[in-house]
């Protein structure tokens, strides 16, 4: 495939693109696992909150999202400040980002412990484990077997919704790829390769993630 | 202090992004040009086409210098220079074809044109009774759906146009008809409470046209006058 | 209902400062509207066209023998692997390149040139790959004696995943699966990339005209924030039915053959 | 050379209900069954006893084959299992169909019950008459209330099997067994959560149905049970039979040392 | 006045251990709990004896709020547990850190064990002690090690819970909740899935802790504990305290019908 000289900036916008979902999936998880929690807690309030959170987040296009976050910070500051604050593109980009995907988490989450029989969390109580304790030492390692396939699908719509960053000035794969179609006009080229570098990412996340499976499934291996 | 300037970077001839990354294109020219009139430290950057007038607004840059059409309802939210081109368009057929451009001989046709585009205004509001329209997001996308064969012609604008034909896809085309003018300025995009630049850009302006910059860059690009 | 988005907007857009909207939103929203009826049609008809598909992949995906994990296990791969973008760009514009498929008759001239079918087909396509990974995982994740008791009693495989093993990843997948779904409801706004005028078409053409994108952007946001909702109340609706025994704690008793409720009852009395 | 008349066999004009020879599994380096035999013929009930670990849960799950042997062959009314060697070396049916129609006629209560919890406790008892012997949904209802009113859940049928007490769970597990007719049954400590009274009750259903005829095999603490009921006990140690014969003989005079302990600690 | 100075307690020197007062429980309209008192002091073992279903382990798991009663006062050595009713008219912690010390003192070992399945034998005992008490991680593997000794499975130390036998599994609980070593035991049918031998020797680890002042409450249908072993006996029936007093009156001249029937069925 030739590609007119373009590779080396599609290969800086992979690396903005693994920038972007890295970090988002780590802020991700965390808000995912916060409103998993918060949605199956006794306390209504917090419950409330978080069905708001999924409902509102999951309901706006992550298009909109970013565009909210960034120029609506910009012209916040704006207007606080009186003058022109520079919003960093990447740090408005991963806020949008991890905010949808903590979203879409927090219901993988969800139905992960709803699957956790009862008594798990109650063997853990009755011990006295603080609220948290039982959270992460008994709950979030034996979540995973079961939210692992969910978030992995999340994680790649995550890896191509980098894309959407674009608008606000972020040279992410696709927007590059676009770029160069536009200047060679051969679009057909560019989004192939584009493609292929997805691919690329994919089977290496892929695997990462059955390795990742397969270690959440060791205790399991054998058991009746 | 500096002018910053935003382009869309994915319009050729008029805004690109070589391989090297750098913007370049007949809009970066002018805007380089114009810099120099004004002897005034530029940035020229790049940005994707749906967050270019909000990044305006939002103090990003100071400037869109991205073959932006001057509209009444652009006008409300932005305000623009005096204009540097003028566009119009065309019909673009295969060359082996018959394609007359008046509407009684079009009835029944599929012509596309770009979405967001003074084109597809055009072709939904002239000609929306008699033929079948099909927007496209991006004139790529339209040129593709030509050289497929789901349209029998389109309607675009002519300046990138005329470079596409150029191309080996979009060799078996040819323009068709006249010339549609349909008083369409290209303007340069500012902030509106901006009107000291305002002037700096129009005076500019009227500096590189009258000293032959102008027709110079415009030479690099079209063998005709676009202003 | 136009009313209600129109004042949520208005809500919305003190937010920012800009030209008036309302005029444009009045003129446009029947437009909006006839784009929310296509997107609905695009997500419901792919939706289940993808669940179905969905099934078969994810019971070919843990077989054991390459022969058949093999196909499964590519074809997650690349629609996972891919952009919906792209995959939309090659059904639509890839197909027309090949010469021989135009000769196809109403193949081509009522499916496969028609931007909606072509719509339809690679949303299908691509939703079956990421529910079949949701279906594969949880059918993993059955706890082995529920499947142990129902091979001990002699039901065959078949039966075992019909009765047993599905019902039971349906529960686990089921708010993974409307994430699936809403994902899809926006994704389904690619479809204007190919002409289809949806509710993200209809927007853009909006846009176009009235150059004042942010604002229509809002409105677009809000229909499909009242789209979303519908589908997450329809989920939560299943959910209750298909998880019930996570939440029955408090509610035998209403199931209780009356009868034996009041002799309950009466026990309790004494 | 008549190929009927099997070697293992006490009984030589018809074939035993349940015949195993020489069963052995291993997990990973540990030998938990080392070459475990058995015959059982109609109406026998053979308890199984053993110290916690010694490998009776395992014999029993081998015996349907959730477990895979590593070693053995098993017959049911002379029809042997067709078993083929897999990849990890353990045993596997050779034809599921065949596993399946030998499961149906062989009904087994796990220790643990194993309900299915997003069913109520009805669906549960009811689903598989259904699906395996093909019942029709009204009779199969019947059978399963008729059940219910047996073991004293006629109350809990709409109820699912997580708002049950234990000795309910069990109960229903047990019911859902019986209501597939099985000819052989296999009990794994089918008592450990019920109150005496109840334990009582549920050997008198026992007792039934070895009188109608059924085989059963009973892994059971309750030697009570073992001495009284069961026509054969069998101990298991480490994997291997110990002792075997009837419980006269075994209580009172058991040949082996170890088993001689084990019975010394029940008074 | 002095508020020490408790009105229900029996030794009027030192406030009971563990006192239960008129606890209720409710699932939707049915009544499991009819309003149970008790009073326990160091060194008590109360058997609690019913047929199944009766509310025992309800009963049991009111005491440390993993179920939330309708109605009643809990006291440990004479702390009340503030309670307050929720929406949903149970009765909550008012203050969790009071709850989870309380629990840290009471063990309770389940009837259906709820070991960690993603931990192995060895974590699953050392966890509570380090997280709860915050021993070192030495101290706690240690104790763990010892305990595992006691209950005959070291060598599964390393082994996950999925991996065990029924009997190896409720070992590995009731180890796990002596690590924390408090002071007020609650057992739900600890021998249940135990051969007669290891019954005897856990019931021998109970008689233990006893005498070192340990108060226990046991749910079992193991009568012969419950007279042999226990100070006091407590019959539920249908959620109410049918019979309550020491084993020798208990077994030897019921008072209640219900009662005198139910231990007929023991031998
Ligand atoms: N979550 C629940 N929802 C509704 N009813 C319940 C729930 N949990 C228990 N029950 C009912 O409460 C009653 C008492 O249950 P409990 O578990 O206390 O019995 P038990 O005395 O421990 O019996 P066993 O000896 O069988 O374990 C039973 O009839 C049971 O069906
Ligand atoms: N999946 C497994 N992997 C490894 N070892 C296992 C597995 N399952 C059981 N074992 C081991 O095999 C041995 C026999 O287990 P089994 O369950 O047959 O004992 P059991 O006689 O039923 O004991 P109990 O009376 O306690 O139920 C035990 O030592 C157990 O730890
Ligand atoms: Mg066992
Ligand atoms: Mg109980």
């Amino acid at each position: 495939m030739d590609l007119q000289g373009f590779g080396h900036l599609l290969l800086s916008g992979t690396w903005i693109t693994l920038k972007l979902a890295f970090t988002s999936l780590f802020f991700g998880l965390l808000l995912g696992l916060m409103g998993a929690a918060a949605k199956l807690s006794p306390i209504r309030a917090l419950r409330w909150i978080a069905t708001t959170y999924t409902t509102l987040i999951r309901g706006v296009p992550e298009l909109l999202l970013v565009l909210i976050i960034y120029f609506g910070t910009s012209e916040l500051l704006l207007r606080l400040f009186d003058k022109y604050i520079e919003v960093s593109a990447f740090a408005a980009g991963v806020t949008a980002l991890s905010i949808a995907f903590g979203a879409y988490a927090t219901e993988v989450f969800r139905s992960a412990l709803q699957e956790i029989p009862k008594g798990q969390r109650e063997s853990a109580m009755a011990m006295g484990f603080t609220r948290w304790q039982t959270f992460s030492r008994i709950l979030i390692p034996q979540l995973w077997r079961i939210a692992i396939p969910g978030l992995g699908n999340l994680f790649l719509v995550l890896l191509k919704d980098t894309a959407l960053v674009s608008v606000i000035g972020l040279d992410d794969l696709m927007r590059q790829a676009y770029v160069a179609a536009g200047f060679t006009k051969l679009p057909f080229t560019f989004y192939l390769a584009a493609a292929f570098i997805y691919l690329l990412l994919t089977i290496i996340f892929m695997q990462a993630i059955r390795l990742l499976e397969n270690r959440a499934n060791r205790p399991w291996q054998g058991a009746r | 202090d500096t002018i910053r300037i935003a382009t869309e970077g994915a319009y050729a001839p008029f805004n690109f992004i070589d391989s090297s990354g750098q913007p370049g294109g007949f809009d970066v020219e002018i805007a380089n040009a114009l810099c120099e009139k004004m002897e005034a430290d530029c940035e020229i950057l790049t940005q994707d086409w749906d967050g270019i007038i909000p990044g305006l607004r939002a103090r990003r840059y100071d400037a869109i210098i991205a073959s932006m059409s001057i509209t009444e309802e652009r006008e409300r939210v932005v305000a623009f220079t005096n204009p540097y081109y003028s566009n119009v368009l065309a019909f673009i057929g295969p060359k082996d074809g018959e394609m007359p451009t008046d509407e009684a001989s079009l009835q029944g046709k599929t012509l596309g044109a770009q979405r967001a585009t003074i084109a597809g205004q055009y072709l939904e509001d002239e000609l929306g009774d008699s033929v079948n329209v099909r927007l496209y997001d991006t004139q790529d996308n339209a040129y593709l759906d030509l050289a497929a064969g789901r349209l029998d012609g389109m309607v675009s604008d002519k300046f990138p146009a005329y470079d596409w034909l150029r191309t080996e896809a979009g060799s078996a085309f040819e323009f068709k008809g006249d010339d549609v003018d349909i008083n369409d300025k290209i303007g340069i995009a500012l902030r509106q409470d901006d009107t000291e630049l305002k002037e700096r850009f129009n005076q500019a302006l009227d500096a590189i046209v009258e000293d032959g910059t102008y027709a110079e860059i415009n030479a690099k690009y079209f063998p005709f006058s676009i202003y | 209902m136009s009313e209600l988005i129109v004042n949520f907007s208005q809500w919305l857009l003190t937010l920012t400062q800009g030209a008036e909207p309302w005029d444009a939103y009045a003129r446009y929203l029947p437009r909006l509207l006839e784009g929310v009826w296509i997107t609905l049609q695009l997500v419901v008809l792919s939706g289940i066209v993808g669940f179905i598909i969905a099934i078969p992949l994810a019971l070919m995906r843990i077989a054991k023998s390459p022969w058949l994990w093999l196909f499964p296990y590519c074809y997650i791969f690349f629609f996972r692997g891919t952009p919906l973008l792209v995959q939309i760009f090659l059904v639509y514009y890839g197909l027309s390149q090949f010469e021989g498929l135009r000769e196809r008759g109403w193949l081509w001239t009522d499916v496969l040139s028609q931007p909606y079918w072509c719509a339809i087909i690679t949303f299908s396509l691509h939703t079956a790959a990421y529910i079949a990974e949701l279906f594969r995982g949880a059918i993993q994740a059955v706890p082995r004696g529920e499947v142990e008791a129902a091979q001990s009693l002699g039901v065959s495989r078949r039966k075992q995943y019909q009765h047993i093993i599905l019902p039971r990843a349906f529960g686990i997948i089921l708010p993974a699966y409307g994430n699936e779904v809403i994902l899809m409801l926006k994704g389904s706004a690619l479809a204007s990339t190919i002409t289809l005028l949806d509710l993200m078409g209809a927007t853009r053409g909006a846009i176009a005209r009235t150059y004042m994108s942010l604002e229509f952007f809002l409105l677009a946001g809000v229909l499909y924030l009242l789209l979303t909702a519908i589908l997450i109340g329809f989920f939560r609706l299943l959910e209750n039915v298909f998880n019930a025994h996570q939440h029955a704690t408090r509610l035998p008793v209403n199931k209780l053959d009356p009868q034996l409720r009041d002799k309950h009852l009466e026990d309790n009395v004494n | 050379m008549n190929p009927k008349i099997s070697l293992t066999t006490t009984d030589n004009t018809s074939p035993a209900t349940l015949e195993v020879t020489d069963l052995h599994k291993r997990y990973g380096d540990i030998e938990v069954l080392k070459g475990i035999s058995l015959t059982a013929k109609d109406g026998d009930v053979i308890s199984i006893i053993g110290s916690s670990g010694s490998g009776k849960s395992t014999f029993l799950r081998c015996l349907n084959l959730l477990e895979n042997p590593s070693q053995g062959r098993i017959a049911l009314r002379g029809e042997a299992l067709q078993l083929v060697a897999n990849k990890q070396g353990e045993l596997e049916a050779k034809k599921r169909r065949q596993l399946e129609l030998m499961r149906a006629r062989i009904g087994f209560v796990f220790q643990n019950f194993n309900l299915w919890p997003h069913m109520t406790v009805l669906e549960n008892i009811m689903l598989a008459p259904v699906l395996v012997h093909g019942r029709s949904k009204q009779a199969s209802r019947e059978r399963a209330q008729a059940l219910l009113e047996k073991v004293g859940l006629a109350d809990k049928a709409k109820a699912y099997p997580g708002n049950l007490s234990g000795g309910q769970q069990q109960r229903i597990a047990i019911a859902r067994t019986l209501a597939m007719d099985p000819e052989v049954l296999l009990f794994d400590e089918p008592t450990s959560a019920l109150d005496p009274e109840l334990v009582n009750e549920v050997l008198g259903v026992m007792q039934n149905l070895a009188e109608e005829g059924r085989t059963m095999l009973v892994v059971t603490h309750e030697m009570r049970f073992a001495r009284d009921v069961s026509s054969q006990v069998m101990f298991l140690h480490q994997g291997r039979v110990e002792e075997f014969g009837p419980p006269g003989e075994v209580f009172t005079q058991p040949k082996s040392e170890r088993c001689r302990e084990f019975l010394s600690s029940h008074l």
